[in-house]
């Protein structure tokens, strides 16, 4: 029992009061008080919101400087210990939690005004401050029962966001299917965790510590996979994924953000603790497994990506591949852990981790431009996009930043994680000489693929809504974002950068987490000459995005110098789009989105299987139609093939067996008769 | 001399009512309100009284042990108690507006407005009566009248409304219910049968639990198994595990919704309450596995059953039904598995589903009397935007029922599956898990398609009668998933010693 | 008079008498007609309370006397008293049809019979003092048959009135178990059984004659609105 | 020893000076392999020194994107260009990025390029987005996994080490492995810069082009840039092939003495490469554009086929 840290307890507190101030104003709007201020509901709440994740940041930061893991108990519960950790790792993704946190929370207040008279936002702050509360404790709960209770509240007021605009019966049914799924998943944790606890004898975190490698083979298995899915469903792998790309959508922009960038990471804070806390060296097919399932999420998600045109879903899908190249990460972690080679086992872990925050933070980057546009434009839908660039310069640049950083282009920081990835993955060949090496080549050549899928995927959707002319009234007269929402992109498009350039040293941060999962510290072989990141050794190949931006900006700088120059004497026009000759340009010549992915969906179309239909309409004569309807879709083959059949399954079941309360009393006396007899005869003569 | 109080109280409050019909004047509404508002403040006083007295001085008995209160009795009458309370509290706001809305006046074998309240006003007590009375009497025939009187007493209050369907209901219930209580008769029976050879065992004290349960371990063996099959099937019936259950979503959704609240969780805490007592008479005569097993088996069975039929429930008051067989299951499972740790997540768990039922139950009659209807094809949505509190209450009702943290019954869930799988029993604590799935698809499925989305009604008003109940159960149940008072830790802690030493 | 006092024909009695009250209770299984049924009934309830005064007399167990007036004053007279006014009252004319035909029916009662003696042989123990025991045995079998019995009739009747009957031949196999097992349940408990008979036998009345008035008929197999 | 800075000066002038000289040298060898006289190996230098001098066109329909992108393509061609051992084993900014690096650089200068066809708003530039996103995404797999094979044969993906370990090893390119990784880079390698039968550089018909439907509506500097940006691409990836495949006469440190002598190495290597290269294209019809996947799938086949005969051999 140690003390308890300050501003974690201060953090805590504060997202408490920023839920209770939200009850309480929106009581009053629900009973028709605080009508006449509603702005109360949206500046009281928020700005908790904004001082519990500075606090959370401060705590989280103290805790990487001065790692300790003494918990402390928080005195909430009669029953059972609510004991509280801030270990390195969990420090980790409290700091992932508070950055994004604090620019959502910024963004909320310009977001959120426009409707602050149509809707209780006292409800929206409650159940916003009680998410924040409840990922905060995720993160730091050290015990079964009360990381469970915290998984559940995280999840609920999670629900309870996704369904704010329930008026909606789009919103009511993502949202439902994310309940449903996410409770499935706790239910597994449930198990998993009092599995272990059955064989531990506690349910504190510390009682687990390397434990779960000492089970009985068979338990082993079982509670790792009851963990790997109950934390999939949560993080979105394949195939739990297919409540993600329905609910992230439907939730209001910045929640959006949330739910992408932190809330599916609560999967992974899971995974990291379960695989590298509690369990010690684990056999090699669970590291296989978990690679495997990681590739194919990351492909998947990817794909689907790409033939999606409602911007939300797109980022949506984006979330399901990162998720896949982080779970790429800690299956290689398993496998090198198993095998021994603890220092890759590390550079695996470190750069799984690393990429969990430049996840959040550029997805959290990417919804919020979004949001913005959505909200000015009304519209989730590209083609109804266009030209955006213009009417919203910040927006678009901010989104373009959080483009290329996803894409992992040099030299933002989604590149720094995949090169940690690529070398782990890289290396791992040489670890073994069973067929399994061969494993970590093909992840890494498909992680190759997932990437540059990526980027032409961003390259879409920065190119078709922001680039050439509106497609739409609405894009053509849209507005820039409110000055709060754009503070907030830039300060995570800031971070990005700072995380692309800065790795170097960052990277001692990691030092603790893996001193404490695999025993060893590596970020000493991971920095070269201060400014460059090594893979291990110093032959093993080294990257410096810092260099590289030194010298791009310094060539860029001289080229544009002399070419400016040149132009001095030059004449420069700016004139209709030459377009081979062909005069008058409008929007109907533009590229569309649909048009841009076309090429991969007939190249991939075993795997999208695209369904056309085109149906011309005629009015007078068969001969000419008066319109015809082009439909052209991709088939959503996990709904298709395996939930929907599930779902249809199990209810036309329950429905056959509303045959045995069919109100006959004489039937159910008969139930009675049976299996009294039975009882009596088998119960009475042993 | 409290525990004879404590029975006078309602009783006499009951007679009142029932002759309220020769004197014009208490034949007004409100006098028998008040009698009953009143007869059940004092009854929870007294259960208060009782119960601190029993934390303080140990089981309490009077007439020579012929009423015996220990914690575990204490325990059920002080929530029985509690229940009646609030039901008679909300009951005035239901009944008048019922009578607004001409509900009372009945299409069929119709008494008048007034004949009816006073049923009801007379019956009520007469029910919360014999409850007492299960949970006070020592002598276990005694207490297997007393169940029966519950049967017999709650019969009327299923027909309160005169409808085709309430009269289809209360026969099921009543016949059902007999045979069930003949079992559980019989099971008595030959308990006293197993026994009565022993000397001190002549007479009434012969089927006295207090004395039994000393000689338990010389009670003749097969009596006792035969004993304890019919028991669990009678008592089963009344606490409705499958495949006894049928009668129970029939008579929840017909009576009146107070006495549905009482039926749903006092009389379910009674008939759990008669298995309890002979669950210890028989693991101490023939060791925990044989009645465990059992147990296991019908409470397991009433949770899968309940799966199917909330998954395609039409009408919320008989979900409510369902999921109050699924709650029955999971006591009774969790009596089965046995132990400690097992049997305090019981005593737990019938208390936070005291509380989470009976709001879930109240708020359901708030739905019923707004909307006019109890499909969930009919009322469309919008109750949150219709009724803001009382769907709010719903809302925590239900996230209560299906174990959601922070909210209680996860927290007894949470122990009953900890020692399923501390006791090795792994597939009982998976099929726990699962059923539990199910029933919360169902459930939310349900739920959020009557909270959520829009509706044309107006918002209605505060209701103080019906409303007050509710918001101050609310409050409770949100309490009580964080702290419990000390002392009635303490009685749970001594109620469960009384299962499991 | 001495063959009065030996407790073997006192022994030959009880399990002649309880052989009578198995027959009565197949031969209302074969009766189509209500009014006979519960004239049947009627003479079970008073071979049951003869059974009693038997026990009583020759185990000197003087509170069954009690127990066995108030049986015959119940539901030898009373009971059927009530029943036949309540068929009078609402004109019963037409006969039982079961659900299952009569003579599957008798078949399926003896085998419940069988049942019965399956399940009362762990109680068989000749190595233990004669009297209760032994007598017990042979009573406790009929009487789980006519227990037994008596739940197949409420399955197998359709009409309301005639499970009610069925109901109170169940009970009156409990009634049988109770005396010939125990010598009786203590006396309190006895009449609180009573009691709560009489009174179920109220209130069911009351349910039939609702039932009547609403439905046009006792079937209750027609009762079948609420589902699911 | 001479400092890392001169090196990299060096090196990058020679990157912009050679690259031109080996379109031009395709060019040439082509023509003359089609019995034309064709424009002569200076012609790239002329057209650049022309587009420098001319003022230029920007479409009213494009914004920043497509002012930004010349210059980023060029500096991020050129910065991969300095990574990549040249005429000595030590690239010049090894310390700043090996293969992943060189890889991810061209693929922002893609990105850029990318955007600004989409940015002009003429269907041709979306045209040849889509067609060149599509390709590169996947080459990439393939080049990834050719790449792996030479660089899990030196444990490095250090460009200058790969070099190293090959120089130090004789013959090690007639191994399987490196062989059918060789074959895998060079298909990489015609789909990456744009060559029959992927792409046709000659072309403006607008069913067949790609990369020239990109950059359609440039026009001066900026065509500039990005033409010789182009080039110094297609030199650094045939030098990326030749210097880690067949590192003849690649010294291993910097030197004045070695320059020269290395450098004729690398010309002459160069020129073997774009004699293949013309070959290659003129035995070749352009490919419909959904065959051009069929290509790359048999190139990821060969690296993966290299991968697994490490088994073997």
């Amino acid at each position: 029992m140690g003390s308890p840290d300050p501003f974690l307890a201060a953090a805590l507190a504060s997202f408490l009061a920023g839920a209770v101030s939200g009850l309480a104003t929106g009581f009053g709007a629900g009973l028709g008080t605080w009508k006449q201020r509603p702005a109360a509901a949206r500046i009281v709440a928020f700005a908790f919101a904004v001082l519990g994740s500075l606090l959370l940041f401060v705590a989280s930061c103290r805790a990487l400087a001065h790692p300790s893991s003494a918990t402390w108990s928080l005195p909430l519960v009669t029953l059972f210990p609510c004991t509280v950790r801030l270990d390195p790792l969990s420090a980790w993704f409290t700091l992932t939690l508070a950055l994004l946190a604090l620019a959502v929370s910024i963004y909320s207040f310009g977001y959120l005004r426009p409707m602050e008279r149509t809707r209780n936002l006292g409800a929206l702050g409650f159940f916003y401050n009680s998410l924040l509360l409840g990922l905060a404790l995720v993160f730091t709960a050290a015990n079964a029962f009360f990381f469970l209770s915290a998984w559940e509240v995280m999840a609920v007021s999670a629900f309870c966001l996704v369904v704010f605009e329930h008026e909606k019966a789009e919103t009511r049914d993502a949202a439902l299917v994310y309940i449903v799924m996410s409770h499935a998943g706790t239910v597994m944790l449930l198990a998993a965790f009092l599995l272990l606890a059955a064989f531990v004898g506690g349910t504190d975190f510390a009682s687990f510590h390397l434990l779960a490698s000492n089970l009985p083979p068979a338990e082993l298995g079982a509670v790792f996979l009851l963990f790997f899915a109950g934390f999939g469903v949560k993080a979105g792998i394949v195939p739990l994924h297919v409540w993600l790309p329905d609910a992230h959508p439907v939730a209001p922009s910045n929640v959006s953000a949330l739910m992408s960038g932190i809330v599916i990471k609560c999967g992974i804070y899971g995974m990291a603790r379960v695989f590298f806390d509690f369990y010690g060296p684990t056999p090699l097919w669970t590291g296989t497994v978990v690679l495997a399932v990681g590739v194919v999420t990351a492909l998947v998600g990817v794909l689907y990506a790409l033939q999606e045109h409602d911007l939300k879903r797109l980022l949506a899908y984006h979330s399901i591949e990162n998720i896949g190249i982080i779970v790429m990460g800690f299956g290689a972690a398993l496998m090198f852990r198993t095998l021994g080679h603890l220092n890759l086992a590390a550079i695996a872990i470190v750069g799984a981790l690393y990429h969990t925050l430049n996840h959040a933070i550029f997805k959290g980057l990417l919804f919020l431009a979004a949001g913005s546009v959505v909200q000015s434009v009304r519209t989730r839908n590209m083609e109804e996009m266009g030209g955006l660039i213009r009417r919203m310069p910040g927006t678009a640049f901010f989104f373009l930043i959080g483009a290329i950083a996803i894409s992992g282009l040099p030299p933002l920081n989604g590149f720094v994680s995949e090169w940690l990835t690529y070398q782990a993955l890289l290396a791992g060949f040489g670890t073994t000489q069973s067929l399994t090496r061969l494993m970590f080549p093909i992840a890494g050549a498909l992680l190759a693929l997932t990437a540059a899928l990526a980027a032409a995927c961003f390259v879409k959707a920065f190119g078709i809504p922001f680039l050439a002319l509106p497609r739409s009234e609405a894009a053509a007269n849209a507005q820039e974002a409110a000055p709060a929402m754009q503070y907030a992109m830039a300060l995570l498009a800031t971070v990005c950068v700072v995380l692309g350039l800065g790795a170097t040293w960052i990277l001692p941060v990691f030092d603790q987490i893996t001193q404490h999962t695999v025993g060893v510290a590596i970020s000493p072989s991971l920095v070269a000459h201060g400014i460059a990141l090594q893979a291990g050794t110093a032959q093993s190949g080294t990257v410096s995005p810092a260099g590289i931006a030194l010298v791009f900006l310094a060539l860029t700088g001289t080229v544009a110098f002399l070419v400016r120059r040149r132009l001095r004497h030059a004449r420069v026009a700016t004139g209709p789009a030459w377009d081979c000759g062909l005069p008058g340009l409008t929007s109907d010549n533009e590229y569309t989105a649909t048009a841009f992915s076309k090429p991969l969906r007939l190249i991939f179309s075993a795997f999208y299987r695209p369904n056309r239909e085109i149906r011309p309409e005629y009015d007078v004569s068969p001969y000419y139609p008066s319109a015809i309807r082009f439909e052209s879709g991709i088939e959503p083959t996990f709904e298709k093939h395996f939930y929907g059949p599930l779902r249809t399954w199990i209810f036309a079941r329950a429905r056959k067996m509303r045959a045995i309360q069919a109100g006959s009393i004489h039937a159910y006396l008969a139930y009675i008769f049976v299996t009294l007899i039975l009882l009596l005869l088998f119960g009475v003569r042993q | 001399m409290i525990l004879a109080l404590l029975l006078a109280v309602p009783l006499s409050a009951c007679a009142a009512c029932a002759v309220s019909a020769v004197s014009a004047v208490s034949r007004r509404r409100s006098v028998l309100e008040a009698v009953n508002v009143t007869a059940f403040a004092i009854t929870f006083l007294l259960a208060l009284a009782v119960a601190s007295q029993v934390l303080r001085s140990g089981a309490i008995s009077l007439w020579n042990g012929f009423l015996y209160a220990d914690a575990l009795s204490a325990l059920v009458i002080l929530l029985n108690a509690a229940v009646a309370l609030v039901c008679s509290v909300y009951a005035v706001g239901y009944l008048r507006e019922d009578q607004r809305l001409g509900a009372l006046d009945g299409e069929v074998g119709s008494h008048g407005a007034e004949a009816k309240l006073r049923m009801y006003y007379s019956l009520t007590p007469l029910l919360v009566f014999s409850m007492l009375l299960v949970t006070l009497a020592n002598n276990l025939g005694v207490m297997w009248a007393a169940i029966e009187l519950t049967t017999l007493a709650s019969v009327f209050l299923v027909t309160f409304y005169g409808k085709v369907t309430s009269l289809e209901a209360a026969w099921k219930y009543a016949m059902i219910g007999g045979v069930g209580l003949s079992m559980a008769l019989f099971g008595t029976l030959l308990t006293y049968y197993a026994g009565h050879k022993f000397p001190g065992s002549e007479g009434v004290a012969g089927l006295n639990w207090s004395i039994l349960v000393g000689q338990a371990a010389q009670l003749d063996k097969p009596s006792m198994r035969m004993a304890f099959i019919l028991v669990l099937l009678g008592y089963g019936t009344k606490a409705g595990l499958a495949p006894m259950h049928t009668w129970k979503p029939d008579a929840y959704s017909e009576a009146p919704v107070p006495s549905a609240a009482i039926l749903s969780v006092a009389v379910l805490n009674c008939a759990i309450y008669g298995l309890v007592r002979f669950y210890v008479l028989t693991s101490r005569c023939l060791g925990a596995q044989y009645p465990g097993s059992l147990l296991l088996l019908l409470g397991l069975f009433s949770m899968g059953i309940a799966v199917p039929f909330v998954l395609v429930q039409r009408n919320f008051r008989r979900m409510l039904a369902y999921s109050t067989i699924d709650q029955a299951g999971m006591m009774v499972t969790a009596l089965g598995i046995g132990g400690k740790l097992a049997a305090f997540a019981l005593m737990l768990h019938m208390t936070f589903h005291t509380v989470a039922k009976s709001l879930l139950f109240l708020s359901a009659g708030n739905i019923y009397q707004c909307f006019k209807t109890d499909l969930f094809l009919k009322l469309k949505g919008g109750v949150l935007k219709v009724l803001p509190i009382t769907g709010a209450a719903f809302c925590l009702g239900t996230m209560a029922i299906v174990g959601l943290p922070p909210f209680s019954l996860f927290q007894s869930e949470f122990l009953m599956i900890r020692a399923a799988f501390g006791t090795a029993h792994f597939l009982v604590g998976a099929l726990f898990i699962l059923f539990g799935l199910g029933v919360f698809t169902g459930v939310t499925l349900h739920v959020s398609g009557m909270l959520l989305g829009t509706s044309e009604e107006p918002r209605a008003a505060w209701h103080p009668w019906r409303d007050t109940p509710i918001a101050i159960l609310a409050v409770i149940l949100i309490v009580i998933g964080f702290w419990l008072p000390a002392d009635l830790l303490e009685l749970i802690r001594r109620a469960a010693e009384v299962v499991s030493p | 008079m001495h063959t009065l006092q030996d407790p073997e024909f006192g022994n030959k009695m009880v399990t002649l008498m309880a052989a009578l009250v198995l027959v009565l209770q197949i031969a209302m299984v074969a009766q189509r007609w209500i009014v006979t049924n519960i004239r049947l009934f009627a003479a079970q309830s008073f071979l049951l309370a003869a059974i009693a005064n038997t026990i009583a007399y020759y185990n000197h167990a003087p509170h069954i006397y009690v127990a066995a007036v108030l049986t015959l004053l119940a539901k030898g007279i009373l009971v059927p008293i009530v029943l036949e006014r309540l068929v009078a009252r609402i004109e019963i004319r037409q006969e039982i049809e079961p659900i299952v035909n009569i003579p599957l029916s008798i078949v399926i009662s003896g085998g419940l019979t069988l049942v019965g003696y399956v399940l009362a042989e762990p109680f068989y123990r000749p190595e233990e003092a004669p009297g209760a025991a032994t007598l017990g045995h042979n009573a406790l079998a009929v009487a789980i048959s006519l227990f037994l019995i008596g739940f197949f009739m409420m399955i197998n009747r359709r009409k309301a009135l005639t499970q009610v009957l069925a109901l109170l031949c169940l009970e009156n196999g409990l009634f049988l178990a109770a005396i010939s097992l125990t010598y009786g349940m203590p006396l309190i408990v006895e009449l609180g059984v009573l009691f709560d008979v009489l009174v179920a036998v109220m209130v069911l009345g009351i349910l039939v004659y609702r039932i009547r008035e609403t439905f046009e008929s006792m079937d209750v197999s027609r009762m079948r609105r609420l589902r699911g | 020893m001479i400092p890392v800075f001169l090196t990299a000066v060096v090196q990058l002038l020679l990157l912009l000076t050679v690259a031109p000289l080996v379109g031009g040298l395709i060019k040439t060898l082509k023509a003359r392999m089609q019995v034309r006289r064709g424009p002569g190996i200076l012609q790239p230098y002329r057209d650049l020194h022309k587009l420098f001098r001319k003022g230029m066109v920007l479409p009213e329909t494009a914004s920043w994107i497509f002012s930004a992108t010349p210059y980023v393509v060029f500096s991020a061609t050129a910065i991969a260009g300095l990574m990549i051992p040249m005429i000595s084993a030590k690239a010049p900014l090894g310390l700043f990025g090996g293969v992943l690096a060189v890889v991810y650089l061209l693929g922002l200068g893609r990105f850029f390029l990318a955007l600004a066809g989409l940015d002009t708003g003429s269907s041709f530039g979306g045209l040849g987005s889509s067609r060149e996103m599509t390709i590169a995404a996947l080459a990439e797999p393939a080049m990834m996994l050719a790449v792996f094979t030479v660089a899990i044969g030196a444990n490095s993906t250090s460009l200058s080490e790969i070099a190293r370990v090959a120089t130090s090893t004789t013959w090690h390119f007639l191994a399987p492995a490196q062989m059918l990784a060789f074959a895998a880079l060079f298909i990489v390698l015609i789909a990456e810069t744009g060559r029959i039968p992927v792409d046709n550089p000659a072309t403006h018909l607008e069913l067949t082009m790609i990369h020239e439907a990109m950059i359609l509506e440039y026009s001066g500097p900026y065509l500039g840039l990005i033409e010789w940006g182009a080039s110094i691409k297609q030199l650094l990836l045939m030098t990326l092939l030749i210097n880690a495949f067949l590192p003849f006469g690649l010294r291993a440190a910097w030197s004045l003495g070695g320059l020269l002598v290395s450098l004729s190495y690398l010309l002459l290597k160069l020129l073997v490469l774009a004699v293949t290269i013309v070959l290659v294209e003129t035995a070749n019809a352009k490919m419909r554009f959904f065959r051009v996947p069929d290509l790359l799938a048999m190139a990821f086949t060969l690296a993966a086929l290299g991968l697994v005969s490490t088994f073997l051999f």
